[in-house]
């Protein structure tokens, strides 16, 4: 309750339905915030993205595993956060899906598409374990594209 | 808006009119499937129409990938026809774009086809 | 993260806004646990009353107070809580709609409306003040109604 | 989804083709400015259509109990006609049924008024 205006903090069980849920609380916040079909596209898109690879990577399906989506309307920027339960990772290890060798893998394209999509991107370790997303995009410019914060 | 397929068989190539979301938790594996299975009956010539496809994400694209890897180790050709603006841009950025062959037209797709 | 599955907690600045953002919120985490459209909209009116007037009472429309939603998964019911920063109130202390001598005023049914749709209902003075609503929904029953906790 | 209303004369009487939500934030002060209006023009004999009313709240509800005394207050008399269920069990639960005189037949409706 410091600065911010809007705050949804979603704890989701380690379960494939969480991805849908997850990015549909976006979508709707991301709607609230005054993003435009597409950028509320990518932002759902990246968020999709995260929590898929927190599921897979970061809690390994383990069900009782537990992926904190945080969405923070601050004054200039939507920040989300996916923060998941597993042995975390650095994006300096994560080959590039557009290298010649990697173009035709069949995976590998998610942070990618994270990078691509949102204006910030980082993963950092999470406060007590984990890996911790956080990524942001900047309010559209301009009249009716006004964000809801002051 | 669930993922849905279906295949008609033109001559000798065999198209798949796909529909609704190609993600992760619902058409990926199906769309795995169902290639797999025109390829183990032989079909070598396959034109995947997603114009009605609204939504790809990564896992997606790794099946598009995936589908085409398997068609082309069989010997045969996969295309792609009708690409809403959405999956267009996706495989631009991602590069794949130039890796298949994409088509607007489908007696165009279709006539593409050497065997 | 004790026993609970799904947690999504939401706080929202006072605006009109947020009443709509609480309410699809609400319907979307509502439909991940298994209820139907009609119980899915009683759920969400439930909420969105709620938070009228959490705004208009509770936080007396000034901007930067806060709501609190919460929606929690346990494993028979979904619990939903609405916090405001106001004075707080008691239940005792309000009109009953249903009575002849208030049957044709234009006001006074909300809290009715979210005791006829839920379960549960109870208002609690919040822990750093305020009101907090605190109202339930046992899951539906039956095949095809399960609910996603354990 | 949002509120909309349009005002149809027949006759005497004035029907009021309402659809979407009747909420705080939509449709309620609208429905009121309306109603005041159509008063202030002398227009005693008022049907309210809510066949494509799709949700109504608590603040919706005062809205009609609020448009319902506005008009007898002038004279006049206010009908309901063509309910959803929603609005049909909102009205229930609320023991506004019996007070509002509701029906399902708009010509049913315009013969009812007295003046
Ligand atoms: N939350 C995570 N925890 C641990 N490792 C991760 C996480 N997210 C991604 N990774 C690692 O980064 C790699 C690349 O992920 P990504 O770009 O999403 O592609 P893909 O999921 O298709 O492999 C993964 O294969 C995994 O090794
Ligand atoms: N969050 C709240 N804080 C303080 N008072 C409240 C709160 N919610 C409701 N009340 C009190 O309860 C009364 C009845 O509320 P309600 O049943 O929702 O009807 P209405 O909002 O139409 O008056 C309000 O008029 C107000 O006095």
């Amino acid at each position: 309750m410091s600065g911010q205006t809007h705050r949804v903090e979603v704890t989701l069980e380690t379960l494939l339905e969480s991805v849908d849920l997850a990015e549909d609380i976006t979508m709707r916040v991301a709607d609230a915030a005054g993003f435009d079909e597409e950028q509320r596209y990518r932002i759902g898109m990246s968020v999709r993205e995260g929590v898929i690879n927190a599921y897979q990577y970061g809690n390994q399906a383990e069900r009782d595993r537990k992926i904190v989506l945080t969405l923070e309307l601050t004054p200039e920027k939507l920040v989300i956060r996916v923060l998941d339960q597993g042995p975390g990772f650095s994006l300096a290890d994560v080959p590039d899906p557009l290298a010649e060798e990697n173009l035709l893998k069949t995976s590998g394209r998610g942070l990618f598409l994270m990078k691509a999509f949102m204006d910030e991107f980082a993963v950092n370790p999470g406060p007590a374990g984990g890996a911790e997303l956080v990524m942001a995009k900047r309010y559209p410019a301009g009249p009716g594209g006004a964000q809801p914060a002051k | 808006m669930s993922f849905k397929a279906t295949a008609r068989d033109i001559g000798d190539a065999t198209v798949m009119d796909l529909s609704g979301r190609i993600t992760l938790g619902e058409g990926s594996a199906m769309l795995r499937e169902m290639i797999k299975e025109l390829v183990g009956k032989g079909r070598k010539h396959i034109v995947l129409n997603l114009g009605d496809v609204t939504y790809i994400d990564s896992s997606g694209i790794g099946e598009l990938v995936s589908g085409f890897q398997t068609v082309r180790t069989s010997g045969g050709q996969l295309k792609l026809l009708h690409l809403t603006k959405k999956v267009h841009d996706l495989l631009q950025i991602t590069k794949l774009f130039t890796v298949f062959d994409v088509y607007s037209d489908e007696s165009v797709a279709l006539a593409s086809f050497t065997s």
